[in-house]
């Protein structure tokens, strides 16, 4: 028995690494290991009023703060029979397109590009390839700027909270998002360019499913009350449990998830195959001339994915930016229950993010929160399996598979310290 | 003194056409508050409005701005790159506030970052509307007779405008015609009568006098004790006062080389690190010594040295501590010899 | 109507008095392990001779890139053109500066705070009591007196240090000793490595050693930490000098050194500009000179 | 701290990594920050990292199993200087928010069950000054980019970083908003070190208290005062520990014995 390790997979939002456990010349096993602590956030919630869960809730993840935040501002205003005013939701809208932005430019640059590339990180690319990481820096300090204009910081912000915002953004901000956004066009779609360039090796290759949520009004988006599932299913969101079911792992403080026993995929390549059709704008184009059927077998090409998606995002942003700033600020909706129930789900970068709460009397008695990444930790180590199965196969060394299947790994822009989420332990 | 008289009406057009000389800002609404802020017009400005959060103070002193540009050669002073403003709707207390800043900054040692600002700046005073906090009665404060460029009473039809400065009298110029020197004994009437509606006002219990020898007394007093429980120490006392001048310094530094800029800031006396000295020895260490420094500043120290309290009654103190500590509970607690609720 | 306002358009402008300049190190050694010694000139040469300054005035320093700090100066202004200091290792700017090498600059303001009374100086009797590092300012007075020796009467020297290793410019103050124009009485509380030949003690041990005094017209100058004072001045007291003719200086945290940044202030006084020099009278009903606040009953 | 290319390490345990990606955040200064420094380990941003001796190391997240705890004192013994960065690192972070309740096994329990977690033995969250010496912390949910390259600029230039002790109160006085706690709310403002430039109260929101508790604080005038105002004891204290870490759950186990006592 020999063991092929990662010890700590770098260029991944948290602390994880990758083993492969191989029997002779057969592949045992191949997990990713979480190596973050367990935090219990579920549980500290319990027994907060709904405006202090709000502020505890995003510091689950960093990256995806405002899709943790917005999720969950979607379960307790159903729970407590919230309708937030128009401009509050078309303000929301505005910062995921920014946080789509700067978690896809981010990914795709500074995470797994340099991988295709040969590259340690994209600080080594700059001396080579000056003009794409300059061009993803940009597009990432963009998007951060979108999401402090929203959310009152580039990270954490308190601003949107149940009913509305405490602060709309200024017709002033809205202007100069809407004109910079307009600029920066240019350069996601080179950046699709360059993602639709690079060779993406076949190994990982197998049949998968894909969830995402079904936005409404038959728009492209990244919230909303029901699920796609590729195989053409859909599914109300408050059934998220039977989707997602979950289940914990001996070799890591995150739990799984599997849709009738199989691994899912959830992410940027999930949104287009159930939605792409929906896209529109130059995205739509692009889409269309890239997409092809290895999408539905290969995970990498969720880097090609995101690209793509974060060119909608911004080719987005005129028009939501236009129709706020025609708007007055509402006053902020107040709770009309103080007991219910409710789930929200929103499209995070890396995926679907469900929370769901339970409200008695005004406080949280239950809160569940299934994270994009718990969603898939099983699928991830199923292509990783094959990817070595057929290297080792073919007789790669060992180098070449460690990088393959980080590749693999990094493809789902696994978001570590967030799928250290933790739920209430429901046996199957 | 040159007082001279203003329609009403007259004023929205007069504050049009001083803009050339400068920016133009009034206080304004934020939230159930008030600010100074820049405007365009009389239309935003909120003339009803008592007191703004903070005094006209971070006009002529921001919160935070830079001295230095300095680098390994030695430092280079940024002066030049102020502004030049107009507040208008400045009233009495401030105005004396801000010769109290005076003193402080431009007597002995000239602060040339003050004076820039000072320069830069023209006051023009109104008359105000006293609410249950206000206390310039009892600090001598309610009426000013210098430190402005232009004051105006509002005596309901008519603006009585004096006029304080030759800077002043050139904003008259800029518009003669909306000015009149006439007066007559309606005027006269009308202002003794504003003057007795003011006084009437004043609703705060409270009287300074004889505080620099109860402070002598109560030095000792477990008053300052029992207030020191509920201080917060959130410094919110000094930033909004008037005559708080304290500041820190720091030097911030760029990237990889040894060039930055020297940093002013407010600071405030009711934090632990003021008076922290090399060692560790902490002067005032406990809340209480602190809490005594700032009043017996307010009102014993200055009266003993100037003949009047560092306090112009603004009542900033009183409408900003969330617990309730400010010149007139503390002033009372001390006579009294009990915190009141 | 007493005074126009706004009529500072018509005053002239000063050079701004935050604006520090830049001195070059000319020498700089350890004392001890944690205090050095520092020469430092003009970087202009003219202006070295120009710098002139009270025993007792007090400088403020700036560490380019960390800040600045108020040092008293312990050279004396009779032998102009160095400015020599000497500083205690205790935080941020004080160990930068520590790092700092021969030929690196720093930037100097100043000189500040009101100094010794030497005019009033003159004629009276002098003694000097130091303690630690408060022999930083007293150093710069007494080089004076020495300097101007006729001026003034008899000048009794006294310093406690807890080890000799501790004592600071040992060698210089050991010289005095065989002067006649100066009592100098030294004092180390405990001594390891045996080399210390004079008295052991606190340096409250050294008033038995002074003789006869002319309390009347004695001025009396202390220096030293704040825990010293207390029992210094009990026997500066018992001598039967008057209050007003005890003098000590005192340190506070200071951000300007002219009487802005508001640190420094102890009721109506500023230490930098009405200080750091003050009597014992200052001290006895100014209670927070060196009281510690509220809690403090010393001087209740 | 030598003043050319420090060599620093940036490490990260249980949190969110929201500290490290505000280092990635730092568009403007990324490059220089590499060029200006030798980055030998931050696993977040790059593949290639090499051990050793650090003159600094940077510090994100709690320290919640014996894994981390093991690593953690590992790193130390190998740095000049340790810097926690993030509110995790320097207090705890939300997931300490319980210490002092004894509540951890049994939430651990409900969250797992039996089930066997092979990788390490799990702790309740603690800050990192609970187990090695901390030279500097800098805190912040997340880290405040011009707070952090403050420090670090100076910590390059062979300088000591300068950060506000006073609480949050000073910049939202700074900002000129008006005071919530005056109106009678909840907020973290006096009792929460200042460095973020008062955001909350900035629109119109309570502090939550996310840079962790002040130098010099008063949580029991704090939560006298809200009790005054009618809030429930349980809510007041849940929202002082929401992230004062071990702290604030000190202060506030002191003043509720005081109650219990009365
Ligand atoms: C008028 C005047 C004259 C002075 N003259 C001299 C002089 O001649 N020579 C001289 O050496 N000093 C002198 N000082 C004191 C000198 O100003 C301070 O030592 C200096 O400001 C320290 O600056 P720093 O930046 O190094 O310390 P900071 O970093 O500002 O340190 C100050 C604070 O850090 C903490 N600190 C630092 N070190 C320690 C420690 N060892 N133990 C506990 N806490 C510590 C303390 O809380 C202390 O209050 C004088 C002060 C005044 C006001
Ligand atoms: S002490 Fe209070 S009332 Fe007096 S000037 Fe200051 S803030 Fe105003
Ligand atoms: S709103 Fe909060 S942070 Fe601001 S001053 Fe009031 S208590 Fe302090
Ligand atoms: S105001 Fe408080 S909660 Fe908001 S960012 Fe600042 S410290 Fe954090």
């Amino acid at each position: 028995m020999r063991e092929l390790n990662v010890e700590s997979l770098a260029r991944v939002e948290g602390d994880g690494g990758i083993t492969v456990t191989l029997d002779g010349k057969k592949v045992k096993s191949v997990t990713l290991d979480i190596h973050e602590g367990p935090r219990l956030i579920e549980q500290l919630v319990k027994g907060m009023k709904p405006e202090d869960d709000i502020t505890v809730i995003p510091r689950i993840c960093a990256i995806c703060t405002l899709s943790h935040r917005y999720s969950a501002l979607r379960g307790l205003e159903k729970a407590l029979g919230v309708v937030p005013p128009e401009k509050a939701q078309m303000t929301r809208e505005l910062m995921m397109l920014g946080e789509n932005v700067e978690s896809n430019s981010l990914h795709t640059f500074m995470l797994a590009l340099p991988d295709f590339l040969g590259y340690p990180s994209a600080i080594a690319m700059l001396n080579d390839y000056p003009d794409d990481v300059k061009r993803a820096l940009r597009l990432k300090k963009f998007g951060n700027h979108v999401m402090a204009v929203t959310s009152g910081r580039i990270v954490h912000g308190e601003n949107p909270i149940i009913g509305g915002f405490g602060k709309y953004p200024t017709k002033k901000a809205l202007e100069e998002i809407r004109l910079k956004s307009h600029e920066l066009v240019p350069d996601a779609v080179r950046d699709v360019e360059l993602f639709a360039s690079l060779e993406y090796p076949a190994y990982p290759e197998e049949d998968m499913v894909f969830m995402s949520v079904n936005a409404p009004k038959k728009q492209y988006g990244f919230a909303g009350d029901s699920i796609l599932i590729s195989n053409g299913k859909e599914s109300d969101v408050e059934d998220y449990k039977k989707l997602t079911n979950e289940r914990v792992v001996s070799h890591s403080f995150a739990k799984r998830s599997l849709y009738h026993d199989k691994p899912f995929t959830v992410g940027a390549n999930a949104r287009m195959i159930n939605m792409g059709k929906r896209l529109d704008g130059q995205a739509k184009d692009l889409f269309k001339e890239h997409y092809s059927e290895r999408w539905l077998m290969n995970p990498l090409f969720n880097n090609l994915a995101q690209a793509i998606e974060m060119l909608w995002s911004l080719e987005h942003m005129p028009d939501v930016c236009d129709q706020l700033a025609s708007m007055d600020d509402p006053p902020n909706a107040q709770p009309t229950r103080q007991t219910g129930t409710g789930t929200g789900a929103v499209e995070a970068p890396r995926g679907t993010l469900y929370h769901h709460y339970e409200i008695k009397d005004g406080l949280i008695e239950v809160a569940d929160i299934i994270t994009p990444t718990a969603q898939n930790l099983d699928d991830i180590e199923k292509h990783m399996k094959v990817t070595a199965e057929r290297m080792l196969a073919e007789g790669k060394s060992d180098d070449e598979v460690r990088l393959k299947l980080e590749m693999v790994a990094r493809a789902y822009d696994p978001c570590i310290s967030c799928a250290t989420h933790l739920v209430e332990l429901r046996r199957i | 003194m040159m007082i001279l008289k203003m329609k009403k009406e007259d004023l929205s057009t007069f504050l049009d056409s001083i803009r050339e000389w400068g920016e133009l800002w009034g206080p304004v609404k934020k939230g159930d508050k008030c600010t100074y802020a820049k405007v365009d017009s009389l239309s935003q400005m909120d003339l009803k409005a008592t007191r703004t959060i903070i005094p006209p103070k971070k006009f002529l002193y921001p919160p935070r701005f830079t001295m230095f540009d300095y680098d390994e050669e030695g430092y280079v002073e940024r002066l030049g790159d102020v502004p030049k403003r107009i507040l208008f709707g400045i009233h009495p207390c401030d105005l004396h506030g801000v010769l109290i800043m005076d003193k402080l900054f431009l007597e002995k040692y000239n602060d040339p970052y003050y004076r820039e600002r000072r320069e830069k700046t023209l006051f023009l005073g109104h008359s105000c509307i006293p609410d249950d906090k206000c206390m310039c009665f009892a600090t001598n404060t309610d009426f000013i007779a210098e430190g402005f460029d232009l004051f105006f009473t509002d005596l309901k039809m008519f603006y009585l405008v004096w006029v304080g400065s030759t800077k002043g009298h050139d904003l008259v110029r800029m518009r003669p015609e909306l000015f009149s020197r006439e007066l007559d004994k309606n005027d006269i009437l009308n202002y003794t009568e504003y003057r007795k509606w003011k006084n009437a006002q004043f609703k705060a219990q409270v009287d300074f006098t004889g505080m620099p020898d109860i402070f002598e007394l109560a030095y000792t007093s477990p008053i300052w004790d029992q207030l020191a429980e509920k201080c917060l120490s959130c410094g919110q006392c000094s930033m909004v006062c008037p005559t708080c001048n304290c500041y820190n310094v720091t030097d911030e530094v760029e990237l990889g080389a040894l060039e930055g800029t020297r940093d002013r800031f407010w600071d405030s006396c009711m934090f632990r690190e003021y008076s922290l000295v090399a060692g560790g020895s902490n002067f005032r260490d406990k809340r209480a010594d602190r809490l005594r420094l700032w009043y017996t500043h307010k009102l014993q120290a200055f009266i003993g040295e100037f003949g009047k309290p560092a306090c112009v009654g603004c009542g900033r103190c009183v409408s900003t501590c969330p617990v309730d500590i400010n010149v007139v509970t503390v002033s009372n607690a001390l006579k009294e010899l009990e915190v009141g609720k | 109507m007493k005074k126009m306002c706004v009529v500072l358009d018509e005053r002239e402008v000063q050079d701004n008095p935050f604006k520090p300049e830049m001195f070059r190190i000319v020498r700089r050694y350890p004392l001890t392990s944690d205090v050095n010694f520092f020469q430092a000139r003009p970087m202009d040469v003219d202006e070295a001779l120009k710098f002139n300054y009270l025993p007792g005035q007090f400088i403020m320093l700036s560490v380019v890139g960390e800040g600045e700090a108020p040092f008293c100066i312990s050279s004396s202004p009779t032998r102009p053109g160095l400015l020599e200091f000497c500083i205690r290792n205790v935080g941020t700017l004080t160990s930068s500066l520590s790092n700092l090498k021969e030929n690196q600059t720093i930037g100097i303001r100043g000189p500040y705070g009101n100094g010794f009374p030497m005019d009033k100086l003159e004629g009276k009797d002098i003694m000097i009591v130091a303690g630690g590092l408060g022999v930083a300012p007293l150093r710069s007075l007494l080089l004076n007196i020495l300097d101007d020796r006729d001026k003034f009467g008899k000048v009794t020297y006294m310093y406690g240090a807890r080890t000799p290793e501790l004592m600071l410019f040992r060698d210089e103050f050991m010289r005095f000793k065989e002067r006649d124009d100066i009592n100098c009485l030294l004092a180390v509380e405990k001594d390891e490595s045996g080399t210390w030949k004079d008295k052991f003690g606190m340096v409250t041990s050294l008033f038995k050693d002074l003789g006869p005094i002319d309390a009347k017209n004695t001025v009396a100058v202390v220096c030293g930490p704040p825990v010293m004072y207390k029992f210094v001045m009990e026997h500066v007291v018992k001598l039967g000098i008057p209050k007003h003719q005890i003098l000590m200086t005192l340190e506070r945290r200071m951000k300007c050194g002219i009487g802005k940044c508001g640190h420094c202030a102890i009721e109506y006084l500023y230490t930098c500009i009405d200080g750091p020099v003050f009597s014992w009278w200052d001290v006895l009903h100014m209670k927070e000179l060196i009281g510690r606040g509220a809690s403090d009953k010393t001087f209740a | 701290m030598t003043r050319h290319s420090p060599k620093i390490g940036v490490y990260g345990f249980t949190g969110c990594a929201g500290d490290q990606l505000m280092i990635l955040n730092c568009e403007d200064q990324l490059v220089d920050l590499f060029g200006a420094t030798e980055i030998r380990s931050f696993v977040m941003a790059k593949s290639d990292n090499h051990e050793g001796e650090l003159d600094v190391a940077f510090i994100e997240g709690s320290i919640s199993t014996e894994e981390q705890l093991k690593r953690l004192k590992e790193i130390r013994e190998r740095s000049k200087v340790m810097i926690a960065i993030g509110t995790c690192a320097c207090h705890g972070g939300p997931q300490s928010m319980k210490l002092g309740e004894n509540k951890f096994d049994e939430m651990y329990k409900k969250v797992y069950g039996n089930a066997k977690i092979a990788i390490s033995k799990a702790f309740e969250a603690q800050p990192i000054d609970a187990f090695v010496k901390v030279d500097m912390y800098i805190p912040g949910c997340p880290i405040d980019k011009a707070e952090f390259l403050g420090a670090v600029t100076k910590l390059v230039a062979g300088r000591h970083p300068y950060l506000l002790k006073a609480p949050v109160c000073l910049e939202c006085r700074w900002k000129e908003n008006p005071c919530i706690l005056y109106s009678g709310k909840f907020c973290g403002g006096p009792l929460t070190k200042a460095g973020c430039g008062a955001i909350c109260p900035s629109m119109n929101l309570p502090c939550v208290g996310c840079w962790g508790p002040t130098d010099d604080l008063n949580a029991s005038s704090e939560y006298n005062l809200l009790k005054e105002k009618g809030y429930r004891s349980e809510e007041i204290i849940q929202k002082m520990k929401k992230f004062g870490g071990a702290k604030m759950a000190k202060l506030v186990a002191e003043f509720d014995k005081k109650e219990a006592k009365a």
